[in-house]
């Protein structure tokens, strides 16, 4: 994925609203949608299944819950995932500080899974397979994938391809795309997730990021998280942000 | 992987990976080649056979390289290095010049009733020479040899006009159900073979004046064959019964056919140096 | 010319090979080898094409979300809500992935008879349509029941059916009991629809309906969240409690008593206006101390819920019930509607206000509504079941105990799943995206709407309108109606009927979201609502309400009678609006039902920790789960959220289901479920062990 | 039958089992080896869904068994360099049979790798489009190069088998490459160093995996360091190991105890020099590296079954204490000392194997993470074990039909006690 000759160098990011979040999954069906991610195999399991944009229930007090979208995190300064790729197929697009995976060149060695703390990379641990005929609704501008690769979230960066050829149409700077979205951001019906290029200061999503409500997952790895989560919830800030101090008891399994 | 591929870049990291992966591609490489031609040159050069007794040697453990003048008492504990040739040692011409005298008329017999013939010279691997008047050498097993091999048969005899190498088998026999190889103690061409089994000799003609410095001969003969029973001795049983077979009795007839079954193979490639 | 060696041909070859090395030529082919070892499997390599993007309408339940699909050379590819419209935008899961169901495994194409087992033969429409009016013409002869059961009321096939069925001896057209049930109560008592006027509302009291996963217009309640206060009284920690302001966790099957209770509490402290005798009377026996015990929670608590009712008011009580669960108790359903009466919600701003309804379009007599649960038992001889579905779910025996012996069950569904998997005929409906849909205002709204999508695919060719289907049927027995017109054209009659009304506003589409249009004629407004345009009934005034029903004596006495201790456990019954239904899930919904943890699946049934604890349960394991009506195997899930002393467990779907080819026998708390005669199984109880 | 059928096979002088008992022997492995193949095929047909690995424990007991197997493997390519580069005279007695056991280990490894990535057909894109930054594609590179330079190793030891050394042209080209081995060891020897070290550092890289993770030295994580140190030491005792068991089940004297006793020693210098730079490892990792990623390291132990006794017994229990055994003149010359010692010593590194690949992948990163098990299926289990029973065939192949140690038959003399009268 060359990026198109320009300076333009756009950082696009993500700010995920915890408190708007209600976990009602459309992110996550809009992403196996966009992205022709199949169905489960009968024998798939949370721990085996492909779901690019996983949503985490977490627990408060009192039983109440809050949500939070995970995908990949788009690591920008220090990628864990990319620099261990033994041959190659995790690229960092520098026009637009989109880690790509590029599954044809994917050994399925997994090695990237085993780097990536935000467990947002998914084996193909299954020949995919569309029940039906609903192959027939599979999106042309995403690759099927075979079995034994390494897949993830790439901020459907097809859309980035797609949103730059518009943009270019109108007679616009072919490497700006203002209307670049991503299908989760596109299907959240409770505008919990805001996008857009994290370098322009002027953006909605730069500004929320730089909130002190913003923070990232596990920021003092030092990967450059570009999604960033916000809330003004004490319980919920203190149940993702940091990492806990050791437990009192010790927990059994 | 190569600087034309799309994802190589000149910088430190590729080069110095790359030149690192080339360098033990080539040097794999170098050696394989190396190796072959070199053994294509031994080929050429045929010094196969060399090799082969050379390698045959070093697998000798210690106690049976004992140099010929460690049997005498001369030297004791002197292990040979030079695969039994006693012509590239530098230290024989020295022991020899040290010898008083030179026996010529020894015994035919050796210790424990052997037939050793003094006008024989002895090979390490049990094969006698004996130089005929016309030039020509008759080249046979040793009297413990034949017992060993007892009711033998020729497997592989070498033809007329055959070049025998030095240390190479020169007769292929089959013996107590094994095989032996007989390892040739001189260099020449064969004239003809007479004999059957045990028996069997060779009519070799040297090549060039025959050297024989590397053969036993006199009163080494005697002291080399107790060693050597000694050696089947201690190939077959507890080591502290050897000398007791010194002290008188004769050795069996058909030696081989009181070594047990599962040792014939072992004792015999032992006592041939056919290893 | 010297001739060749044998040196200089391997030199040749040498050379040769090391050029080709040194050229692009062999990298080239190992890069395309890479790239054909990606498709070594037979990968499907979608085609691509011109990109169009078209307005469409959710059908999967009565929501009716507006929803865009992007298709690439005229096939969808990506559907998502349509985020600006006016009635509320966004979508779910289910609506997402709406373009699968016409690919749908278990999609019906043609007429087809089913099986004891749900094994489909293919049959021809005439015969179908023959058999259907052998068993409506042996119906009339023996005083039996024609039945239809429709579950999205309101539709112009809805009319139709109606139509028919009043030109029928004796035919009933039912609707199962809903979402709006408590609205329902009221508005019998008003003489007219009610909606809920959230916009104004401060509280929302929720007796365990999930307001906050698909109620109602989930984008109108994803728009207000923030300036409404939210109580889920729920008897476990469904989504909307783990979301909502407060959440207290009641005993199953108390929201009749707790609502008694908090009406009690109003009226003991002067907070509510005073009520009728009758209801005072009943109020009295029902102090927070008293039900303390029934509901599980402190009278305390129910004291101070009721002074927070008071205080942050316009409040607004609802029951329901869960998609999954099934509706409450009518009589729970009265006590909740008076609660609303006592707190003064009815006919107020921010409380239940009128709704108008679409203008009248037709002249023919209509068979009247009735509700599923006033139907004779084991009286219908032809049961049809409308397509359209209205994303709840419903076993079958609430069906099946309706029927007569030899009765014929036909479903126009396009789906073989649900109800329909019983059915003996189907005759399948065009399938979602297929054809025209209408939508109607949910059980919320406060003002009329309508709406109408076009097809967006081509019909496939042996699927059949149902319109089409009751014209046959009613030719074939030789009834004149209902009056003839395709679908479309029955369509179109209403709208001219709303256009010629002068009523309400019309919103179209437009670049920068919607704006208001004055179409100039019925055909400008057609064509307005196919481009996905709606119209908006004007806001009516409050209607003064008359006094609902009460709970009946019999269900008073139970609910104060002391339950004696049982071993079995109540089943919380539970799933997502369009799980449970008539709808087959599209397989893509593994992602949510079993590739994450975010919603559980019915091959799980969860239990407190410390009552897993009790009874010797081991947390993973497989149990044997045992209720009147059935049994089957679930893996124990032990959850610290489930208050103790119940289980629960989802209805639907089936993720192993998800990927079969076949209807598979239904699994999960649908098959436990214990229907009463009132069509309810919220008092389901299971037992549990080791299996 | 006491005569065998294979006698011309067997390295002549040699006392070998007879056949039938030998194949006897042989069955059990072979069939485990019959059900490893089956196991292993089994995932290469129907996909890694045959296994109980998934997203979240990515690397399993595969990833486990080729750390543990190389590092042990590490004989092979230690012993060489003793014997070759600096002369230690005493190890050609181990020489042949460290080849072997290297050969052996390097191959599985690279079969186990093979079904253990997703696409083995795209194997050689590592070759095509290396990412040099990348821990793994050292590994791969060094590992494909020492396997062949093993496979050359090991092929003089085969050619020297009696029937093949007969053929001039193969006995000849055995003794010029057993000339330049020398070269080998050297190439060896670099190679190793390289993919022990960047085996370490595949988990030392790791910096989203504080528990993995370590600060590096030069451009390499310090386990790169602690991985080569450790496979150094364990290789000479898994010889000494190995050498032992194969004299145990044939009953023979293999080697010279002064053999033993010097590979104890080496195995324990280096011992004691891992145990001390692990320690200070550990040290500046839990107090300096883990904190500063924002973790707190007794996170890392807070979670059953990996409690602190995971650090005692892998520094301690089989570090420290089998180090000192195989210092010590004294309890060296006791093979009652010696051989436990290099088993714990093997232990030991099989151990911080388990824990750089299992314990890593156990515990939580993010917060709100659950602590992970993974038991894997049987088709793991059973590639794993026809991998061992792998070896164990080669090598039983091996010692019977190839002279694996020169001192056997020079020891073989003093073991016999058959006496057979051989006078009159």
């Amino acid at each position: 994925m060359k990026s198109p000759e320009s300076n333009v160098r756009a950082r696009y990011g993500m700010v995920v609203d915890l408190d708007r979040c209600n976990g009602c999954g459309a992110c996550v069906v809009a992403c196996a949608v966009e992205n022709n991610v199949p169905p489960a195999n009968g024998r798939a399991t949370e721990r085996t299944g492909i779901s690019w944009l996983n949503v985490q229930r977490l627990e408060g007090a009192g039983g109440r819950a809050a949500f939070l979208p995970m995908m990949c995190q788009q690591c920008d300064t220090r990628t864990p995932c990319a620099s261990v790729c033994p041959q190659n197929a995790v690229e960092l697009d520098r026009s637009s500080g989109i880690v790509g995976q590029v599954p044809v060149r994917c050994l399925g060695c997994r090695y990237c899974m085993v780097a990536c703390p935000y467990h947002a990379r998914y084996f193909n641990w299954w020949d995919p397979q569309w029940p039906g005929t609903i192959a027939e609704t599979l999106n042309p501008a995403v690759s099927t994938r075979t079995r034994g690769v390494v897949e993830k979230c790439n901020f459907c960066i097809q859309r980035l391809q797609a949103a730059r050829t518009r943009h270019a149409a109108t007679g616009g700077d072919p490497a700006v795309a203002p209307d670049y979205t991503p299908a989760c951001v596109e299907a959240c019906p409770a505008g919990a997730l805001v996008f857009g290029d994290l370098g322009d200061p002027q953006s909605e999503v730069s500004q929320l990021a730089q909130s002190p409500e913003s923070f990232r997952l596990l920021e003092r790895l030092g990967t450059g998280a570009k999604v960033h989560y916000r809330t003004r919830r004490p319980w919920v800030r203190q149940a993702v942000a940091d990492a806990p101090a050791p437990t009192d008891g010790r927990t059994h399994v | 992987m190569f600087p034309w591929s799309p994802e190589f870049v000149w910088d430190a990291g590729h080069l110095a990976f790359f030149g690192a992966f080339y360098s033990v591609l080539a040097a794999i490489a170098a050696v394989l080649g190396l190796g072959l031609r070199r053994a294509v040159a031994d080929a050429r050069a045929g010094r196969a056979h060399r090799i082969a007794w050379h390698a045959a040697f070093e697998e000798l453990p210690a106690r049976d390289r004992a140099c010929r003048h460690q049997l005498t008492g001369e030297a004791p504990g002197r292990v040979c290095d030079n695969a039994f040739d006693c012509r590239r040692c530098a230290a024989h011409p020295s022991f020899e010049a040290l010898r008083a005298t030179h026996a010529s008329a020894v015994p035919a017999t050796g210790p424990a009733g052997l037939h050793l013939p003094g006008d024989r010279l002895y090979h390490r691997g049990h094969a006698f020479v004996r130089p005929e008047p016309d030039g020509t050498v008759t080249v046979g097993l040793d009297d413990l040899a034949r017992r060993l091999v007892g009711e033998a048969e020729v497997v592989e005899r070498p033809r007329p006009g055959m070049c025998l190498e030095e240390d190479a088998p020169a007769l292929r026999l089959r013996a107590q159900g094994r095989e032996v190889r007989v390892l040739s103690p001189v260099r020449g061409v064969v004239i003809g073979t007479s004999g059957e089994g045990a028996a069997v000799t060779v009519r070799v003609d040297p090549e060039g004046p025959l050297d024989t410095r590397h053969l036993l001969d006199g009163d080494e003969v005697g002291a080399w064959a107790m060693r050597e029973i000694e050696r089947l001795q201690a190939l077959l049983g507890p080591r502290e019964l050897g000398p007791a077979l010194a002290d008188g009795g004769e050795l069996l007839p058909d030696l081989g056919a009181v070594i047990p079954r599962e040792r014939v193979d072992g004792v015999l490639g032992e006592m041939f140096l056919d290893l | 010319m010297t001739p060749l060696t044998r040196r200089d041909v391997l030199f040749g070859l040498g050379g040769g090979i090391a050029g080709t090395l040194l050229s692009p030529l062999p990298w080239t082919v190992l890069d395309d080898v890479a790239i054909w070892t990606q498709h070594r499997r037979a990968l499907p390599i979608p085609r691509d094409g011109e990109t169009s993007v078209r307005p469409v309408a959710c059908t999967s339940c009565p929501a009716g979300c507006s929803l865009r699909v992007r298709s690439v050379a005229g096939r969808p590819v990506f559907v998502s809500g349509e985020a600006s419209h006016p009635l509320g935008g966004g979508a779910c899961p289910f609506g997402l992935t709406l373009h699968h169901l016409a690919h749908h495994p278990l999609r019906l194409t043609t007429p087809v008879r089913l099986d004891a087992h749900g094994t489909p033969t293919r049959v021809a429409l005439g015969a179908a349509v023959a058999a259907a009016a052998g068993a409506l013409r042996a119906a009339s002869r023996s005083g039996r029941a024609v039945l239809v059961l429709d579950q999205r009321p309101g539709r112009a096939v809805s009319r139709a059916f109606r139509e028919l069925l009043a030109a029928v001896p004796y035919g009933l057209y039912a609707t199962p009991d809903g979402e709006g049930a408590t609205l329902q109560v009221l508005s019998g008592a008003a003489g007219g629809p009610l909606g809920i006027d959230l916009e104004h509302t401060r509280t929302l009291l929720s007796f365990g309906a999930p307001v906050l996963e698909g109620w109602g217009r989930p984008g109108r309640m994803l728009a207000l969240r923030d300036r409404l206060r939210i109580v889920q009284l729920d008897a476990w920690r469904s989504p909307t409690a783990g979301l909502a302001d407060e959440w207290l966790a009641i005993r199953p099957g108390s929201e009749g008593p707790l609502a008694l209770a908090l009406a009690n509490v109003l009226v003991g402290e002067g907070l509510a206006r005073t009520p009728a005798a009758e209801l005072r009377d009943l109020l009295a026996s029902f102090p927070p101390e008293r039900v303390e015990p029934l509901a599980g929670l402190p009278a305390s608590a129910i004291e101070t819920l009721a002074r927070s009712l008071a205080a942050q008011g316009p409040t607004v009580a609802i029951g329901g019930g869960d998609p999954g669960g099934g509706p409450l108790p009518l009589d729970a359903e009265r006590a909740i509607a008076w609660l609303d009466v006592v707190l003064g919600s009815v006919g107020r701003a921010g409380g239940l206000v009128a709704r108008g309804s679409l203008p009248d379009d037709g002249t023919a007599p209509l068979a009247p509504e009735t509700s599923l649960a006033e139907v004779p038992d084991g009286d219908v001889r032809l049961l049809v079941i409308a397509a359209g579905d209205s994303g709840r779910a419903l076993p079958w025996s609430a069906l099946g105990r309706k029927l007569a012996p030899q009765a014929l069950v036909v479903s126009l569904s396009p789906f073989r799943c649900g109800l329909t998997a019983r059915a003996d005929l189907v005759v399948p409906s065009p399938a979602p995206l297929e054809g025209h849909e209408e939508i109607l205002p949910t059980a919320d709204a406060c003002v009329m709407s309508y709406a109408v999508t076009a097809p967006l695919l081509p019909p496939c060719a042996e699927s059949v309108e149902p319109t089409r289907f009751l014209a046959e049927l009613a030719r074939a027995a030789g009834l004149g109606v209902p009056s003839d017109g395709t679908h479309a054209e029955r369509l179109q009659r209403r709208a001219a009927a709303i256009f010629a009304s002068h009523r309400g506003r019309v919103l179209v589409r437009g670049d920068e979201g919607f704006r208001e249009e004055a179409p100039a004629d019925a055909g400008a407004f057609w064509q307005a609502l196919l481009e996905g345009g709606c119209w908006v009934d004007d806001s009516r005034a409050a209607r003064a309400v008359a006094a609902p029903a009460l709970p009946s004596p019999a269900a008073v006495a139970g609910w104060l009678r002391a339950e004696p201790a049982r071993s079995d456990l109540p089943l919380v019954s539970f799933a997502a609006r369009g799980a449970a239904g008539g709808t087959p899930p599209s397989p893509i919904l593994t992602k949510l039902y079993q590739e994450t943890a975010l919603r559980p699946s019915v091959a799980t049934i969860a239990l407190h920790p410390q009552t897993a604890r009790e009874r010797g349960l081991v947390d993973g394991r497989e149990m044997r789960v045992v209720s009147a009506a059935g049994r089957l195997d679930a893996r124990l899930r032990c959850d610290p959220t489930l208050p103790p002393g119940r289980a629960a467990m989802a209805a639907g779907p089936d993720p192993a289901a998800l990927h079969e080819q076949d209807a598979a026998p239904a699994r999960g708390a649908l098959a436990l479920g214990v229907v009463e005669p009132d069509l309810t199984w919220r008092g389901t109880r299971v037992a549990i062990t080791e299996a | 039958m006491s005569e065998r059928l294979d006698e011309g096979l067997t390295p002549r002088g040699l006392p070998r089992a007879p056949l039938r008992r030998f194949v006897l022997w042989l069955v059990p492995w072979t069939a485990l080896l019959g059900v490893g193949l089956y196991a292993g095929y089994r995932c290469l047909a129907y996909g890694l869904n045959e296994t109980n690995l998934d997203n979240r424990f990515a690397f399993g007991l595969w990833i486990y068994l080729d750390l543990t197997v190389i590092a042990l493997g590490a004989g092979a390519f230690f012993t060489g360099l003793l014997l070759y580069v600096l002369r230690k005279r005493e190890l050609k007695a181990v020489i042949n049979s460290a080849v072997v056991l290297g050969f052996i280990c390097y191959s599985g490894a690279v079969a186990i790798l093979m079904i253990d990535v997703g696409q083995p057909l795209r194997a050689w894109f590592t070759f095509w489009h290396p990412n040099v930054h990348s821990m793994l594609t050292e590994v791969t590179f060094c590992l494909t190069c020492y396997l062949v330079v093993l496979a050359f190793e090991y092929l003089p030891i085969v050619l020297r088998n009696r029937k093949l050394s007969r053929l001039p042209s193969l006995l000849l080209f055995e003794h010029q490459l057993h000339k330049l081995m020398v070269v080998f060891a050297l190439v060896g020897a670099f190679l190793s160093f390289f993919h022990q070290g960047s085996l370490g550092g595949l988990y030392g890289v790791l910096q989203g995996r504080p528990f993995a993770f370590r600060e590096a030295l030069a451009v390499w994580p310090s386990t790169f360091f602690l991985f080569i140190l450790s496979a150094a030491a364990a290789g000479p005792s898994f010889v000494l190991a190995t050498t032992w068991i194969a004299s145990k089940l044939s009953s023979r004297a293999l080697v010279r105890p002064e053999v033993y006793e010097l590979l104890g020693r080496v195995s324990g210098r280096l011992l004691v020099l891992y145990v001390l730079l692990k320690s200070v490892d550990t040290l500046v990792w839990l107090n300096h590296t883990s904190p500063q990623l924002g973790i707190h390291p007794a996170r890392f132990y807070a979670f059953d079954p990996f409690g602190t006794w995971v650090l005692f017994a892998e520094i301690v229990a089989l570090g420290l204490l089998p180090a000192l055994v195989l210092t010590s003149a004294r309890w060296r010359r006791d093979p009652r000392f010696l051989v436990p010692a290099a088993f714990l010593a093997c232990a030991g590194v099989a151990l911080n194997r388990f824990i750089m690949t299992v314990q890593t992948l156990a515990l939580p990163t993010l917060p709100f993470d659950p602590f992970l098990t993974y038991l894997p299926s049987w088709q793991e289990t059973m590639s794993f074990l026809g991998v061992v029973a792998y070896g164990v065939v080669l090598y039983s192949l091996s010692f019977r039909y190839l002279n694996l140690f020169p001192q056997e038959r020079e020891l073989l003399a003093s073991e016999e006690v058959t006496h057979v009268p051989l006078v009159a």
